[in-house]
């Protein structure tokens, strides 16, 4: 039990990650499917920032009779990953709209039979 | 809204999220509130609903009214909530909006929905048409109060000088 | 000081009751349009009372004017949101109470209708 | 004090439970949309109590952040579901 | 100034072109400068190859901040030869792309395929250069990006849907890699390629460190459409544009395949990934899947273009073959049949390109009479099948004949003869297209056609050519291979030497001069590096 | 007899492959006028002739040649070396591509045939690749130049263009790659991860330290890998290829592709494995049965096909085997009847296919059981099938009566009983599928085929036309002359176990 409580966060994580690869794997609409890529995404975002923490660290915003921080680093760096999150949603969903066009749908069933698909 | 307004208003904003006073961090602001300036510039063009809004520092006067509003109309709310909300008896009603000028119909509409116990599901040039808890409410938005404290906030577009 | 700490506490604690309130509305109202008003105590005077209540932990200082920002803005952003939802829910074809008692009523009466005729 | 604000954020964190409840399983999609926007707000309270509570208030700074995609999000959701959500 | 930037301007360079190409709009215009662009970054490949086969490796420290805390570009003989390789592709991409892109994207969006071009060229050349993990998984998704969008270009709409496959799955493996590089960080506290395998190594064996490998494995091999993860490939490679097709085909995998190898031999250190967690088997039997099932797909497919491309997911299983053997040899066979399946492919795909340009079509059925119509053009494509089938003369034949002999010098036998048989499908899947072009008649309701025009034979026939000389004057591509094979090995086994003098004693001399930005050194563990492994725990 | 002197020996290797590639390019060149690109064909092909001759006295004076062309792969390169053996199968193939030239000439002409520049261009460049192998210095350099051989004749045997052209194509090029691809280059792989080198060496490679089972194995692979020595099962591509012009399987079975094959063989016997060794090895034996079953069931198989060529193509088959069977018999007689068997089987076998030829080009006659009568109407062209089927069966005074004598010889040598009764036996059934033809074409009446049931007679007419007829006459005399001047090729075939490559 104290193995489950003390990776708590980690099971957080599993859980948004097994969810969100669930959901692009089963959804059926399109816009569904980049939600769940985000969640999917968003579960690995926390998984750094959770491991950045120092213990009696606080957040690693400068300020005045702070001396203890958490890394920053991950932050950092999950700063760029939201940015690349974001990027591949904004492509992901002007796809979407392509394929809305093009298809006049975005359910996956639905233009799967329009096409002979490989 | 005026260009300018905007200049400050958004000023004001990066200084209140940002809080440092560098030079260089206060220039990145400038560039910042510059290149958001222009865009509210092309957006203005396209969209015309931004000049619908007018904002007058007057309206600090009609808040504590709007306050004691939303505190009384909470409690009783709440209330429902809390004894028989099985009996509710909602109503929609068609409020009127010809005496409340065009610049100030969002801050009505707001101020309806901010109000618990009504809530304006639709808006169009002569009507606002609400949803109440109870008839009462309607009643009390009929009898006119918020819209005169509203229509005497400011004075109208003409009247000005 | 301890003065200005009891204010703040029975600020946030009304606050928090208001806002508890409109929570358990969201279940107890009977259709979704009076929901929305049980969200919405939520969005307006647990709001007030909880910023004030951190109001009063602040010197006067940046913090101030950001949560005088933040109380600004979800004022203004709420009810619009709020607005928005219901008004959605509207041209989605959501009846609200009144109206779908009367469908039912309606209903009813043809059913006796069709009944009496046969 | 500090209890104080413990028991605001462990309140507030009840309230969003709930919301999330709403979010997940309610008769309509509305009703959903409405316990997500609940949701997002008591969730920018909660920054700024956690905020006091743990000393840091440079946190209200995300507690606008959060405010703000709040409602481009819940805007953008209304415009998607407007003329095209299913009633359930 | 340039010389001092030499390591960073592969990246730089189209980084800034993509707007400018951007801006420029006009087709022609934009076309001028992508390639002038596209070659700079050859003739700079070329010397930062003759730099690292004379002098070792290269470190660069980005913005003047060392490693570890700032980011390193890092260039040994193993990514200078595949920089070059990169970079030549792209720049003959770009000469062919000019008439075949008329025909296939909408002439409005024929500026954005170069700023895509340039973006994918910049994320290629940045996964390659660098010596950061984190980064190097920012510059795998600039460059997913620009492919997607690349994809998405193509007038036939099941383009839309592949390009959108591509990115769930390709974001899937992307993000499977940055789990895995999070759980390295984790552990080691840092993300510099040199102090991870350092520091991996302090752990004799430990379950988060494994956790990291193995997402890192799954994640490449989904951007390497490693089987039995390559389902995104085959409607990417059909539906793309066939320039982008040309250019994905002979670059995007190979750069997923240097990523694999530089996570094994750099980072994890070959003992570790191969005996400690065996993951040679496991891809070892997954290469031989790949070339049987996929060569068997590609013989029973219609369209030419998806034949090629599930030939491409079969070669690859070639690729990956020779690094799960473990040797010189086989990371040499491996390395040396990246650089060849791109010189094979990239004809091929230019080949098909140019038919669609006069015929409209790359079913089958399209080649019909295609050998007496378009002479120059078959030409190539059975030169470049040749290839492909490892006749000898040309490059196939190296690359196979490296394989077998790793194979062979393991004790392989089994492996060695799998691979012999495997060419055999490959002489069934091109021969098809090859009896359709020259035995049959072309089809009596088509317009005979012309030969393609100069602008796309010329960069063609250079890949053709390239075929045949590489494929006799071995010596270029072999040298630089071994000498890859060789300082990847190296790299792993000055890690294990380290590793043990490390259990030892604890004193190391620091060596780095943080006054000047370039750092050539080999590889030294700097104490300095732990400082950032400690302030993370 | 050099008309070369002025040249280093290792420029006349360089020559005598660049030669007919040169000329292959000019037959494309010229294409547009036949009679400027059939002079080119016969000037490369007598100018090569010439060459090998040079190569020949060279050879004869112990004088060694080599020639290294470019380093491969590390210590193995693309490079030549002459020896005897090679010379040998240069000079068959040099000389018979003359006549072969001239032969097809008319051939193709008679029959007007499309696609000549292509056909003339395949041929020269097969030449090519055969003057490379002849010349190997080494295993993977005689690989190379195999596959190419294999690449250029393919568009030789679809030459037709037509379902049948292609499907004898499909199994010509299936089972020569896959079995080169499969077995071959899998046993030469073997031999050098084993070995280290892949140069011919007098003696062989090979010796005591390496494990016998796996020597035994790369034998196997060897002498199935090398697919156009056409070792059962691996021979259907033979006849399958009978599709293409005569001309073509002149080049097949006599020139170039199969000797190419059985030359391949008796290098890696002689210069890979040694003769030493190969006695050692168990699985010589199994391979030795593979190629006396080969003999025997190919020859009752001729026996049972009505169609010449066909039958022609199993005797090949049958042929090929002999060599193998020498090969490996493991004995410098055996060695010395299998190379020899290259010369005279090619003599022989060229003029019995220039001779079906001659009676399709002529009497459109394809099938034995039409041929009755027709030694009156083309009595010197069945003279020359005469000689060229004594040769077959090994009777005097025809070439394959030597070949077959050393081979006998090499048999009783050993004691390899199976070996000899395969010999005797296969000399009968030669006799029966060969005699029977010679006896209904002189003595037998000429009967109406259905072709000429249209006329109501049966079609008037004699000889072939000249350009094919002289070629025929020229093979069946070369046949004869080898006969009394065997020593000519014997040398040859001695100083390959003697001089080292
Ligand atoms: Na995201
Ligand atoms: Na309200």
């Amino acid at each position: 039990m104290s193995y489950v409580l003390d990776y708590y966060n980690y099971w957080v994580v599993v859980f948004l990650m097994m969810a969100g690869f669930y959901t692009v794997i089963s959804a059926n609409n399109l816009v569904k499917k980049i939600v769940g890529l985000n969640i999917f995404q968003t579960s690995v975002f926390m998984l750094y920032i959770t491991m950045g923490k120092v213990s009696d660290g606080t957040a690693p915003i400068l300020a005045e009779g702070v001396t203890q921080y958490s890394n920053p680093l991950p932050h950092v760096l999950i700063l760029t990953a939201i940015v690349v999150g974001v990027a591949t949603t904004a492509v992901g969903l002007s796809l979407i709209v392509r394929i809305k066009r093009a298809y006049g749908t975005v359910e996956e069933n639905e233009f799967e039979n329009k096409d002979d698909a490989i | 809204m005026h260009l300018g307004l905007w200049v400050v208003v958004l000023s004001l904003f990066w200084l209140l999220l940002s809080g440092y006073m560098q030079p260089m961090l206060l220039s990145f602001g400038a560039i910042s509130v510059l290149l958001v300036v222009l865009v509210i510039k092309r957006m203005a063009n396209v969209d015309q609903e931004l000049k619908q809004v007018d904002f007058r520092l007057s309206i600090f006067r009609y808040l504590p009214w709007l306050l004691k509003e939303i505190m009384s109309s909470s409690f009783h709310v709440t209330k429902l909530i809390w004894s028989s909300p099985k009996d509710l008896s909602p109503t929609l009603a068609k409020i009127s909006l010809k005496n409340i000028p065009k610049e100030k119909r969002v801050l009505y509409a707001n101020s309806i929905t901010l109000t618990p116990g009504t809530l304006s599901l639709d808006i169009n040039k002569h009507e606002i048409t609400v949803h109440a808890l109870e008839a009462a409410s309607v009643d009390e938005l009929n009898e006119g109060a918020m819209e005169r404290k509203i229509a005497g906030l400011w004075p109208k577009k003409g009247e000005e000088k | 000081m301890l003065v200005l700490d009891i204010v703040s506490s029975i600020l946030l604690m009304t606050g928090i009751f208001f806002g508890f309130s409109g929570a358990v509305g969201l279940f107890r109202f009977p259709d979704f349009f009076t929901r929305v008003h049980a969200a919405s105590i939520t969005d307006s005077i647990a709001v007030i009372l909880i910023i004030a209540g951190l109001l009063l932990q602040t010197s006067f200082d940046l913090n101030t004017a950001k949560l005088m920002f933040i109380l600004m803005f979800l004022m203004i952003t709420s009810p619009t949101a709020s607005h928005a939802l219901a008004k959605s829910a509207r041209h989605g074809g959501l009846l609200t109470l009144g109206e779908s008692k009367q469908q039912q009523k309606q209903q009813k009466e043809q059913m006796q209708q069709q009944e009496a005729g046969q | 004090m500090t209890a104080v604000l413990a028991a605001v954020c462990i309140a507030i964190l009840v309230i969003m439970a709930l919301a999330l409840t709403r979010a997940m399983k309610a008769p309509t999609v509305y009703d959903r949309i409405l316990g997500v926007n609940m949701f997002g707000t008591k969730t920018v309270l909660f920054i700024a109590v956690v905020g006091y509570l743990m000393g840091r208030p440079e946190f209200l700074d995300i507690a606008i952040v959060y405010a703000l995609i709040n409602f481009i999000g819940m805007v953008a959701v209304l415009r998607y579901f407007e003329y095209t959500a299913p009633i359930d | 100034m340039l010389e001092q930037h030499l390591a960073i301007l592969p990246i730089i360079l189209p980084l800034i072109a993509a707007p400018i190409v951007l801006i420029l709009g006009r087709s022609l215009l934009s076309w001028g400068f992508a390639t002038f662009i596209s070659a700079w970054a050859c003739f700079i490949a070329w010397q930062l190859l003759v730099a690292t086969l004379s002098d070792g490796v290269l470190s660069y420290a980005v913005g003047g901040w060392p490693p570890p805390w700032g980011i390193e570009m890092r260039i040994d003989a193993a990514n200078a030869f595949v920089l070059l390789a990169v970079s030549s592709i792209s720049t003959l991409v770009l000469l062919f792309a000019k008439d075949s892109i008329q025909k296939e994207i909408d002439t409005s969006q024929h500026s954005l395929f170069y700023t895509a071009h340039m973006l994918c060229l910049a994320g290629l050349s940045g996964i390659l250069v660098t010596g950061d993990a984190f980064n190097l998984f920012v510059f795998l998704e600039i460059s997913s990006l620009a492919t997607y969008t690349l994809v998405s270009l193509g007038r036939d709409r099941r383009c839309l849907t592949a390009a959108f496959r591509y990115l769930v799955m390709g974001t899937i493996g992307a993000t499977f890699i940055l789990i895995g590089v999070g759980m390295l960080y984790m552990k080691t506290g840092t993300l510099n390629m040199l102090d991870l395998s350092e520091r991996i190594h302090a752990f004799e064996s430990n379950r988060t460190i494994n956790t990291g490998l193995a997402f890192i494995m799954v994640g490449v091999s989904v951007k390497l459409a490693l089987f039995p993860l390559h389902a995104w490939l085959p409607a990417a490679y059909t539906y793309a544009p066939s320039a982008v097709t040309a250019f994905l085909a002979s670059t995007a995998t190979k750069v997923a395949v240097y990523v694999m190898i530089r996570f094994i031999f750099t980072i994890f250190g070959a003992e570790y990934v191969f005996e400690d967690m065996s993951m040679d088997l496991i891809l070892m039997v997954l290469a031989v899947v790949a070339i049987f099932n996929c060569s068997y797909m590609a013989a029973v497919q219609s369209n030419v273009k998806t034949v090629l491309a599930y030939s491409s997911v079969a070669q690859i299983g070639y690729m990956i073959l020779g690094v799960s053997l473990v040797s010189v040899t086989g990371l040499m066979a491996g390395m040396i049949h990246i650089v060849n399946h791109a010189l094979m492919k990239g004809a091929l795909f230019m080949a098909v390109g140019a038919v669609f340009y006069r015929v409209g079509s790359v079913e089958v059925r399209a080649f019909n009479g295609l050998g007496k119509q378009m002479p120059l053009t078959m030409a190539a494509f059975t030169i470049a099948g040749l290839s492909i089938i490892g006749v000898p003369l040309t490059v196939g034949f190296i690359s196979k004949w490296y394989l077998v002999t790793a194979a062979l010098e393991q004790n392989h036998w089994l492996i060695a003869a799998l691979v012999l048989a495997g060419s055999l499908l490959a002489i069934v899947y091109i021969g098809r297209i090859l009896e359709a072009a020259y035995f049959q008649k072309p089809p009596v309701d088509r317009k005979p056609v012309k030969e393609a025009p100069l602008s796309m034979l010329i960069p063609m026939w250079i890949l053709v050519i390239a075929n045949i000389y590489f494929g006799v004057d071995t010596s270029l591509t072999t040298e630089a291979a071994r000498a890859a094979a060789e300082t990847l090995f190296q790299n792993s086994a000055d890690i294990n030497a380290l590793i043990e003098s490390l259990r030892g004693t604890k004193v190391v001399d620091s060596l780095v001069s943080s006054d000047s930005s370039v750092i050539s050194d080999s590889s030294v563990i700097d104490e300095t590096h732990q400082l950032s492994a400690e302030v993370a725990q | 007899m050099n008309l070369w002197q002025g040249l280093e020996p290792s420029q006349l290797i360089t020559l005598s492959i660049l030669v007919p590639f040169i000329g292959a390019l000019l037959v494309l060149a010229t294409g547009k006028a036949p009679n400027v690109r059939e002079g080119v064909t016969l000037t490369t092909a007598v100018i090569l002739f010439s060459l090998i001759l040079a190569i020949y006295d060279y050879t004869l004076d112990g004088v060694a040649i080599s020639l290294q062309v470019i380093e491969l792969f590390p210590g193995l390169s693309i490079a030549f070396d002459v020896e005897p053996l090679g010379v040998l199968f240069a000079l068959v193939a040099s000389a018979l591509w003359i006549v072969t030239s001239v032969y097809a000439m008319g051939y193709m002409r008679g029959n007007n045939e499309g696609n000549q520049t292509r056909f003339f261009f395949c041929f020269a460049l097969a030449i090519s690749s055969v003057m490379a192998i002849c010349f190997s210095a080494n295993l993977l350099t005689l690989f190379i130049f195999y596959e190419v051989l294999t690449l250029s004749t393919y568009p030789l045997v679809t030459h037709a263009g037509n379902d049948a052209a292609k499907q004898g194509g499909r199994t010509y090029l299936g089972i020569l790659l896959t079995t080169s691809i499969c077995f071959l280059l899998f046993a030469i792989l073997g031999t050098y991860s084993l070995t280290g080198t892949l140069d011919f060496q007098a003696g062989g490679i090979f010796d005591e330290s390496h494990n016998k089972a796996v020597l035994g194995l790369l034998l196997v692979l060897f002498a199935f890998g090398i697919g156009k020595a056409a070792l059962m099962p691996f021979h259907r591509w033979l006849p399958a290829a009978m599709v293409a012009p005569t001309p073509v399987s002149a080049l097949l079975h006599a020139v170039a592709v199969v000797k190419a094959g059985v030359f391949s063989i008796l290098k890696v016997v002689v210069y890979i494995f040694g003769l030493d060794e190969l006695a050692d090895i168990p699985a010589t034996d199994f391979v030795l049965y593979m190629a006396a079953a080969t003999m025997v069931i190919a020859s009752i198989i001729a026996l049972a096909k009505d169609n010449l060529k066909a039958r022609l193509a199993y005797s090949t088959i049958a042929q090929l085997s002999y060599i193998i069977l020498g090969a490996m018999l493991a004995t410098t007689a055996g060695a010395i009847g299998g190379a020899m068997h290259i010369a005279t089987h090619a003599f022989g076998k060229i003029t019995l296919f220039f001779v079906a030829g001659a009676i399709y080009t002529t009497a459109h006659k394809k099938l034995v059981s039409e041929l009755d009568g027709i030694g009156k109407r083309m009595p010197l062209t069945m003279a020359a099938f005469t000689i060229g089927a004594l040769s077959m069966i090994g009777l005097p005074p025809a070439a394959g009566f030597i070949s077959k004598w050393y081979l006998l010889l090499g048999a009783l040598d050993t004691a390899q009983w199976v070996a000899v009764i395969a010999l005797i036996l296969s000399t009968l059934l030669n006799a029966a599928y060969f005699v029977p033809i010679i006896y209904a074409a002189y003595f037998k009446p000429e009967k109406a085929t259905s072709l000429d049931h249209a006329h109501g007679e049966p079609e008037p007419h004699g000889e072939a036309a000249l350009p094919i007829l002289i070629p025929l006459l020229v093979t069946a005399a070369m046949t004869v002359f080898i006969f009394f001047n065997h020593e000519l090729p014997l040398a040859l075939a001695k100083l390959m176990l003697e001089v080292a490559p």
